[in-house]
């Protein structure tokens, strides 16, 4: 589903990422002067173990027409294994959002370490363009504002 | 949190040049909740940090959100700042407007905007922080240390030099480890006993260390600063407080043809018996398997000729408690047997020997004093042929590591040959040779060119006895696969280091985790190289992978250094971002249903059980609780827990929740 | 008022009229093998065979969830909309069953008693009942054992018998809402004459005698029979969700930062939240006690105020639960309890 | 048929926060609008709906007397959501306000009698509305007794009003918080309310008492009552149901043949007597 | 008497239950119901027209408070039990009564491990409608799914049938009912809904034992145990855990591989 109007669209995009390797690896490309996009909005969370699938859906139904989910490499993870919790996690949500309709092309999984400045900026440019390309997720506004538009009529 | 103060710095031109600031702070102002905004050059300057605790003084305010650099880099010193006005450091929170906006985004009303919007994400999450104190743990400050080989015995010196007590556990019945087995170590060779006896009498006669041989671990609980280890000390059959070590039992023993472990197999030993001369302590235990009066009820000569009495036959394995703050672990590796390759004769041959056996032989506390002859009949061998990487780097074997050591031993080994036996030949079968470390490279060399070791790249395919000689069948690989056949009179093989026996079973009473070889695993292989993920407990030595001598003993100083520090502080203090279950007025005392998923889930087990109980002491229920001093708060429990009943203070599901939708609101 | 007499082709005509004028008409449709009401779409057809619709038509006056007024902070100050009453549209809702259109009496009463709801009243004024008699029932139904018949006609605007011998038809104009649709869609109807409409309806049993359950109620509050009946209940909301009668609801707080929205929502004394204080005291702590509170509500409490039980003997409640609470049989039992 | 929509609020400005005890707050609200300011009108012991925009409505009674006009004040505990949303306000904010809801005490039926008022904790704000109430018009009672207890010293609301009621010689004031919960420089009595109301023992005769708080203090202190003589029409209390419209719709508060919304708050003992024991 | 009686006569009368948890007839269909003393048990029955999940009233305080529980269990009640027991929430001593594979006779499980036993010999096989049912969707392109279940969401009247009749939601405070913060708009709305089959079917994962009570409860008919049977599927695919086997640590969420797949982490 392409949008007609992508040049005036801007994809609003939230990241959650973990502390201790995509957030350092964010700090990074701010240290080494990496330009990207704007559209990112960069939540904190200790570790991706952290990070509840409903939060996720939260995003979406607020507004946001990507997100990005990014923490440590495998077996980098500050707290071990809260990455590899995470992972699990993640394969059985998009296969249920996937099951349910819901487009999963629209959240991008990555490891980003400390170290991958670029590959953060990378990630970002390239979500963006995704998205752009993927254009509002309004098939989900839609629903989201269900009280407003649908709710007063019946 | 409703009287929030904003503090926007332009970081000098570094966040100012980018992003409009005053436009930032002017916006925060009119954000709900915001009772004072301004921005300033350096808010990490004194000034800038004088702004803030003068503002948080002057509007009482309840919160505070710094608009600057990452919070990596000041966030502590913010937090203090606002401590040092009487807010709560953790009412304050960092909005990242340098490395997340100002200095990868152009100048521009995008960045200013997005700028806008972290500080609002911000905002509403600081008006749901709760103020939080750090978290004491009182600490026993004594040290257990499983394993008395030399990290064990390094580690225990060097906590006892500290001044702190430690429990020293072996389960042998003395202390010293393989290395007391080795004959001369690389590459200075000098003679292994002679560097580790001392150390191990230092031991026994330190006042901070309690010892305990012949003993091992049965349990451990308990938490950081707050073990409690059960220690089962196995029947040793006599009275320690009578037995002068004499010696008479054990060469009147009739049981003699029982393989002494400290040979390797290549010895005998007798069942009342002190594995080897320098042993501490130097008392004898019996080995309850193989005595005559263990099996049958007859004999018992050792009593009758003990002079001091100190033959208890009837003794019985004792379990005591012991409360220690801290537990180093020290287990050591083992070597792979020969029986494992059935391409050199699954062990049946007896001239094929474990690198083990070999520093046996090599030993002059031997089973032949030094002298290099040959198991089968003890002719000294004129042609020894060494193979490298037995086991090692083959996946196949299911051990696709590299054992670190064998290079440096097998160079060492045929150079003890070509020391001991004159005109002998000596092969080096080898895929590599890792001589990484200092003056190895140099120690192989002089093997080669010095000691005339033949090194042959290339792979052993097939050993196989004929006419009292061994045909050793392999290829050199450097002169383009020619195959090369040695009939050698003895072959050493350098067997894979292995994790020890039952350091599965050890890790699983530790709580710790190990590595898919059963090796034990620590917290971060670069940072935090001898903690476990269990806080409060440490590794060091080849109980991790095997290591050397000077790397053990480097991480057993290691951990002892990480012991010492944990017991230098008066308790322990920690960052209280830790996971609460919640707890609520009876009737419901927790939304917790106590299905325990989240002690699965946690790395640390943290999370305990609590039984809710009524005034009489009936069980109510059976909740969760997390145990702060274990808790590192990465919460994992919390995205798990079903019905939503931990949560993660400093990252509650409130302030993200708030965080995830003010970040989006200007959307709708 | 009079009553008028349709051919089956007429009954599909007035239909078929009134899609095409672009009325909005609440109407059972077969859907996911349960038959509901929903608003008519291009495609979609009128059920016809079956007894009873999973919900009653009582969203048309009581949605779900809807919206009470919305409000917006700027800073300190608020600025609250109120969303009015002129923003309904006029809903038909076709082919309720008798009681159905007899409930809304009682759900108007609460909604009117005392303080008056604009938003509900102005729903409801905006809303013609067109029913259709019953010519057939199932053992849930038992509308004649709490004073309602399969062709009652309280609460209607028009009520339409089919008449079983396939001879079309009789409408019942009751209302001068529907004298209205009448005229715009009937105007030629013949006028029925000596039609016996007893003939063409279901035969529901009664079963108990309401004031005898009422009678049994008024010292049963610690019978146990609360207990015993409530055993298998699981404590969902599906009985009072699908009961044409049940009001009970809940007002909720749709917030998004600086906007928000006060919403009313369904919501069910069944529910175990329903009245637990936020300190954890629960005033009905166990699910007999909601069973309890269910039936005693309806037919002690309600009975009182409004002479009449708060229950139409739809039978929904018995169809929709998933353990097969059965009212009528409980009330059987209650009416026969010592 | 009124067009008025019944849920919406009206605004107040907060005008006043006051600290109590640890979670509990005490508002002085005006109306937004000086005109629906002047209309409103209610009566003691009834009670409202206050919003926190953003987090939804909460039920407590109006603590200010009827008496004194242009505001009300509201005392709550922080909770819940909407109450910590209510916490969370500083004084100029706005938040919403719907009332006033229920019945009330029958004050003007009590006039030449002696009034006991027995509150415990948090309910001494239901208790204040009508305890100024009858101290505006003190000449038309006869004697007044206030029994108060709390948890601890620290739990003690309205500790200003105490003194004020403590330091009028109308007033029989008797303060008291349970045993562990006195300060050093404690100076009331120590001991659980429906004690220190034995010890009281004031006289039944010609009295009404007026008893609020906690239901374990509400169950211990009704015995004691009807052991001085206390008719059973002239206990009253107020009962605190869940609520959310006020408006005997919804449904929540239905406790038998009542809604707690309209035929309450205020109950005699022989009211609730005749109720189901669901409150 | 029948067999069954006789056995939860039996059962009460030496002491090893003092309630029996089982179905009896009722208006053409089966219902639970509840024997305390041998009064009782001549209306028990077990057979195929058994279809509540009945182990749904194990965590019931009121239900099982003070007794000790025997459960006439089908296959589907019993593969629950095992669960329940994994999740610390089988009361202690709890019993199952079950036919023997032939049908024809009883036999009485006094241990989770015995239960466990007859469990693991019966794997769980999707099949029939349901099969068919989880294709069609399969075949959907996305932009179908979402309209599919966006129809179906807007039905659902937030009864939580689904949610009571699951003996796996036992929580004694769901996230629905939780509002701080409001993890879900707690009315019915297409999208709470979808957030609360979501939050439902999540939770679900890797516990489910595919019983087909959600469905079986909802009074609208929403299929919404193709949900949750899809995701036991692709866990099953994906971790070999099947649904209603039981792991013997943990919980396929709780749990990780290091070697778990992660093609779609870029």
């Amino acid at each position: 589903m392409s949008n007609d109007n992508n040049s005036a669209f801007e994809p609003r995009i939230i990241a959650f990422v973990c502390n201790w390797c995509t957030y350092a690896g964010a700090d990074l490309t701010g240290t080494s002067r990496i330009k990207y996009a704007t559209n990112v909005r960069i939540v904190r969370f200790p570790c991706t173990g952290r990070i509840d699938f409903l939060l996720l859906l939260k995003a979406f139904a607020s507004g946001a027409d990507g997100i990005i989910v990014s923490g440590c490499h495998p077996n980098d993870c500050h707290y071990t294994s809260g990455n590899f919790h995470a992972r699990r996690r993640w394969m059985v949500f998009r296969s249920l959002l996937d099951t349910l309709g819901i487009d999963t092309r629209r959240i991008r999984y990555s490891w980003v370490s400390a170290a991958e400045g670029a590959k953060w900026a990378d990630l970002v440019n390239d979500t963006v363009a995704t998205i752009r390309e993927l254009g509002p997720y309004n098939e989900y506004k839609k629903v989201a504002d269900y009280l407003g538009k649908e709710a007063g009529d019946e | 949190m409703s009287k929030i103060g904003v503090f926007i710095c332009h970081c000098g031109e570094n966040i100012g040049a980018t992003v409009d600031c005053a436009k930032v702070a002017e916006a925060a102002a009119s954000m709900e909740g915001v009772a004072f905004a301004t921005d300033y050059k350096y808010m990490c300057s004194d000034p800038g940090q004088t702004l803030i605790k003068n503002a948080i003084r002057e509007h009482r305010l309840d919160g505070v959100v710094v608009g600057a650099c990452s919070p990596r880099m000041h966030e502590p010193t913010f937090r203090k700042a606002c401590a040092e006005a009487g807010l709560n450091p953790y009412l304050c929170e960092i909005a990242n407007l340098r490395e997340h906006c100002s200095w990868v985004h152009p100048k521009g009303d995008d960045t200013t905007e997005k700028a806008i919007e972290i500080v609002h994400g911000l905002v509403e999450k600081v008006r749901r922080n709760s103020p939080l104190t750090p978290i004491h743990v009182p600490i026993t400050k004594k040290a257990l240390v499983i394993g008395g080989g030399i990290a064990g015995i390094q580690a225990a010196l060097d906590i006892a030099n500290c001044g702190h007590k430690v429990i020293l556990v072996e389960k042998e019945p003395s202390i010293g480890g393989h290395m007391s087995q080795l004959s001369e170590t690389f590459p200075t060779l000098d003679c292994s006993q002679c560097i580790l006896t001392p150390r191990m009498v230092e031991v026994a006669q330190h006042p901070n260390i309690t010892l305990y041989t012949y003993a091992e671990l049965d349990s451990l609980s308990g938490f950081i600063g707050n073990f409690e280890a059960k220690i089962r000390l196995k029947a040793k059959s006599i009275d320690e407080s009578l037995c002068t070590g004499c010696g008479l039992c054990t060469t009147k023993c009739p049981q003699k043809k029982i393989p002494s472990e400290f040979n390797a197999g290549l010895g005998r030993r007798t069942a009342i018996y002190v594995p080897f001369p320098q042993a501490v302590p130097n008392k004898p235990v019996i080995d309850k398997e193989h005595c005559t009066h263990y099996r049958t009820g007859k004999c018992g000569v050792c009593e009758k000729v003990c002079p001091t009495h100190a033959i208890r036959f009837g003794q019985e394995d004792r379990i005591i408690n012991e409360q220690v703050g801290a537990v180093v672990v020290t287990t050591g590796f083992n070597v792979l047997g020969t029986d494992f390759f059935p391409e050199y004769g699954y062990g049946r041959y007896a001239d094929v020997i474990t690198g083990l056996q070999f520093e046996r032989l090599a030993s002059a506390s031997g089973p032949t004093l030094g002298e290099i002859r040959r198991p089968s009949d003890g002719k000294v061998p004129e042609k020894v042929v060494f193979i490298a990487c037995c086991g090692s780097r083959d996946p196949a074997k299911g051990i696709p590591y590299c054992s670190k050591i064998c290079c440096m031993y097998t160079a060492k080994h045929a150079m003890l040959y070509q020391h001991k036996v004159h005109g002998g030949e000596s092969y080096v079968f080898y895929m590599d040779i890792r001589a990484g470390g200092k003056n190895y490279e140099e120690f192989v060399r002089r093997a080669i060119e010095e000691d005339h070791v033949n090194y042959v790249r290339g792979r052993v395919a097939r050993i196989y006895e004929k006419e009292g000689k061994l045909i050793v069948k392999g290829v050199d690989t450097l002169l383009g696969a020619t195959p090369v056949e040695i009939e050698a009179d003895m072959v050493v093989l350098a067997t894979a280091g292995v994790s020890n026996q039952g350091s599965e079973e050890l890790a699983q009473k530790l709580h710790i985790s190990y590595d898919p070889y059963k090796f034990f695993a620590e917290a971060h292989p670069k940072l935090r190289p001898v903690e476990t993920n269990t806080a409060g407990i440490f590794v060091a030595g080849a109980c991790q992978a095997p290591k050397d001598i000077p790397e053990t003993v480097a991480t057993a100083s290691g951990a002892a250094a990480k012991v010492a520090a944990l017991f230098s502080q008066p308790d322990l203090v920690r960052e209280p971002l830790v996971a609460v279950v919640n707890r609520s007025a009876p009737p419901v005392f927790s939304t917790c249903v106590g299905c325990f998923m989240c002690q699965t889930a946690c790395p640390y087990q943290a999370i305990e059980r609590e039984e809710i109980k009524d005034r009489s002491g009936k069980v109510i229920k059976v909740v969760a609780k997390v145990n702060p001093g274990l808790c590192q708060g990465c919460g994992t429990c919390v995205a798990f827990c079903r019905s939503k009943s931990i949560d993660l203070q400093g990252f509650s599901n409130q302030q993200m929740f708030a965080e995830v939708e003010a970040l989006l609101e200007t959307t709708n | 008022m009079e009553n008028l007499h349709i051919t089956n082709g007429q009954l599909a005509q007035w239909l078929d009229d009134m899609r095409r004028d672009g009325l909005r008409i609440f109407a059972p449709v077969a859907q996911g093998g349960k038959t509901d009401f929903k608003f008519l779409a291009e495609g979609d057809t009128v059920a016809e065979d079956y007894v009873q619709t999973a919900q009653s038509a009582k969203r048309i006056v009581l949605p779900m969830a809807e919206v009470l007024f919305s409000y917006r902070k700027h800073g300190k100050d608020i600025e609250v909309a109120n969303p009015g009453t002129d923003r309904f549209n006029d809903t038909i809702i076709w082919k309720a069953r008798p009681c159905d259109a007899r409930a809304m009496r009682q759900v108007a009463e609460v909604f009117t008693r005392d303080y008056d709801d604009a938003i509900f009243e102005a729903r409801r004024s905006h809303t013609t009942i067109v029913a259709f008699s019953c010519n057939t029932c199932d053992d849930c139904c038992f509308c004649t054992s709490v004073g309602g018949s399969p062709g009652g006609t309280e609460g209607s605007d028009i009520l339409v018998t089919t008449l079983t011998d396939g001879g079309g038809a009789l409408v019942e104009v009751l209302t001068p809402k529907g004298e209205g649709l009448a005229a715009k869609y009937l105007a030629g109807a013949a006028r029925a004459d000596g039609i016996d409409k007893q003939a063409h309806l279901a035969d529901v049993r009664v079963l108990f005698s309401a004031d005898e359950v009422r009678a049994k109620l008024d010292g049963a509050f610690d019978s146990p029979v609360w207990q015993e009946q409530s055993e298998r209940c699981l404590g969902c909301g599906a009985c009072a969700f699908v009961c044409p009668v049940c009001t009970c609801f809940d007002i909720q707080e749709d917030a998004h930062g600086a906007r928000g929205r006060r919403i009313r929502c369904w919501d069910s004394c069944g529910f175990s939240m329903f009245t637990q204080h936020t300190s954890g005291h629960n005033p009905r702590p166990t699910q007999a006690a909601r069973w309890r509170q269910r039936i005693l509500h309806k037919f002690s409490y309600i009975p009182e105020k409004l002479g009449e039980a708060g229950c139409t003997g739809c039978g929904r409640c018995s169809r929709a639960c998933p353990v097969d609470m059965n009212i009528s049989e409980h009330l059987k039992a209650i009416a026969g309890h010592e | 048929m009124s067009n008025k929509n019944i849920y919406l609020p009206y605004l107040m400005r907060i005008e006043k926060i006051t600290d109590e005890a640890p979670g509990v707050k005490t508002f002085r609200l005006a109306f937004e609008d000086k005109a629906e300011g002047e209309a409103f009108n209610f009566r003691a012991g009834q009670f409202a709906e206050y919003s926190a925009f953003g987090e939804g409505e909460c039920t407590f009674c109006i603590a200010s007397p009827p008496t004194r006009r242009g505001y009300v004040e509201c005392t709550f505990r922080r909770a819940g959501r909407v109450t910590t949303g209510l916490a969370k306000l500083e004084e100029g904010d706005t938040m919403g306000f719907r009332g006033p809801f229920g019945n009330s005490f029958p004050i003007e039926q009590w006039q030449g009698k002696n009034l006991l008022f027995v509150a415990g904790g948090i309910a001494l704000p239901p208790m204040r509305c009508v305890i100024e109430n009858a101290l505006d018009m003190r000449e038309k009672f006869k004697d007044i007794t206030i029994i108060y207890g709390a948890k601890s010293v620290g739990d003690l609301v309205y500790k200003e009003k105490l003194k004020e009621w403590e330091a009028r010689p109308d007033v029989n004031m008797v303060t008291t918080v349970d045993p562990g919960g006195e300060t050093p420089d404690w100076k009331g009595k120590v001991g659980f309310t429906p004690t220190v109301l034995e010890q009281v023992a004031p006289s039944s005769d010609n009295t009404v008492a007026v008893v609020c708080g906690p239901p374990v203090m509400i169950k211990f202190s009704f015995p004691v009552l009807e052991k001085l003589g206390f008719k059973d029409t002239d206990i009253y209390t107020t009962l605190e149901n869940r609520m959310k419209c006020g408006l005997g719709k919804c449904g929540r508060c239905n406790v038998g043949k009542m809604y707690v919304c309209k035929d309450g708050p205020v109950f005699t003992k022989a009211q609730l007597n005749g109720l189901p024991p669901e409150y | 008497m029948n067999n069954l009686t006789e056995l939860a006569n039996k059962l009460l009368g030496d002491g090893t239950a003092t309630k029996v948890i089982g179905y009896e007839e009722a208006h053409g269909k089966t219902r639970p119901c509840f024997c305390t003393e041998a009064a009782d048990t001549g209306r028990l029955v077990l057979d195929e027209r058994c279809t509540n999940n009945i182990a749904v009233y194990l965590t019931k305080p009121e239900i099982v408070g003070g007794h000790k529980v025997a459960v006439t269990a089908t296959l589907p009640v019993l593969r629950t039990m095992v669960q329940l027991a994994m999740e610390n929430q089988l009361p202690d001593g709890t019993t199952a009564i079950v036919s023997t594979e032939s049908g024809e006779g009883l036999a009485v499980l006094p241990t989770v491990g015995d239960m466990e036993r007859v469990v693991a010999g019966t794997p769980l096989d999707i099949s029939g409608k349901e099969r068919e049912l989880r294709e069609r969707l399969k075949a959907m392109s996305r932009e179908e799914r979402w309209q599919f279940w966006l129809g179906e969401m807007s039905r659902c009247i937030k009864c939580y049938a689904c949610r009571a009749a699951c003996p796996l939601c036992y929580c004694t405070r769901c996230i629905v009912d939780n509002n701080c913060p409001q993890w879900i708009q707690p009315w019915a709305s297409p999208l709470a809904s979808m957030e609360w089959q979501i939050s439902r079917v999540m939770h679900m994962a890797g516990r489910c034992v595919a019983c087909g009570a959600c469905k079986q409860a909802c009074p609208m008919g929403i299929p919404i145990h193709l949900l949750t049977l899809s995701l036991a599927e692709d866990i099953q695919n994906e971790f070999g855990v099947a649904p209603g086997s039981v792991m013997d640590h943990g919980n396929v969420l709780s749990t990780f591989k290091p070697g778990d797949k992660e093609d779609f982490i870029r």
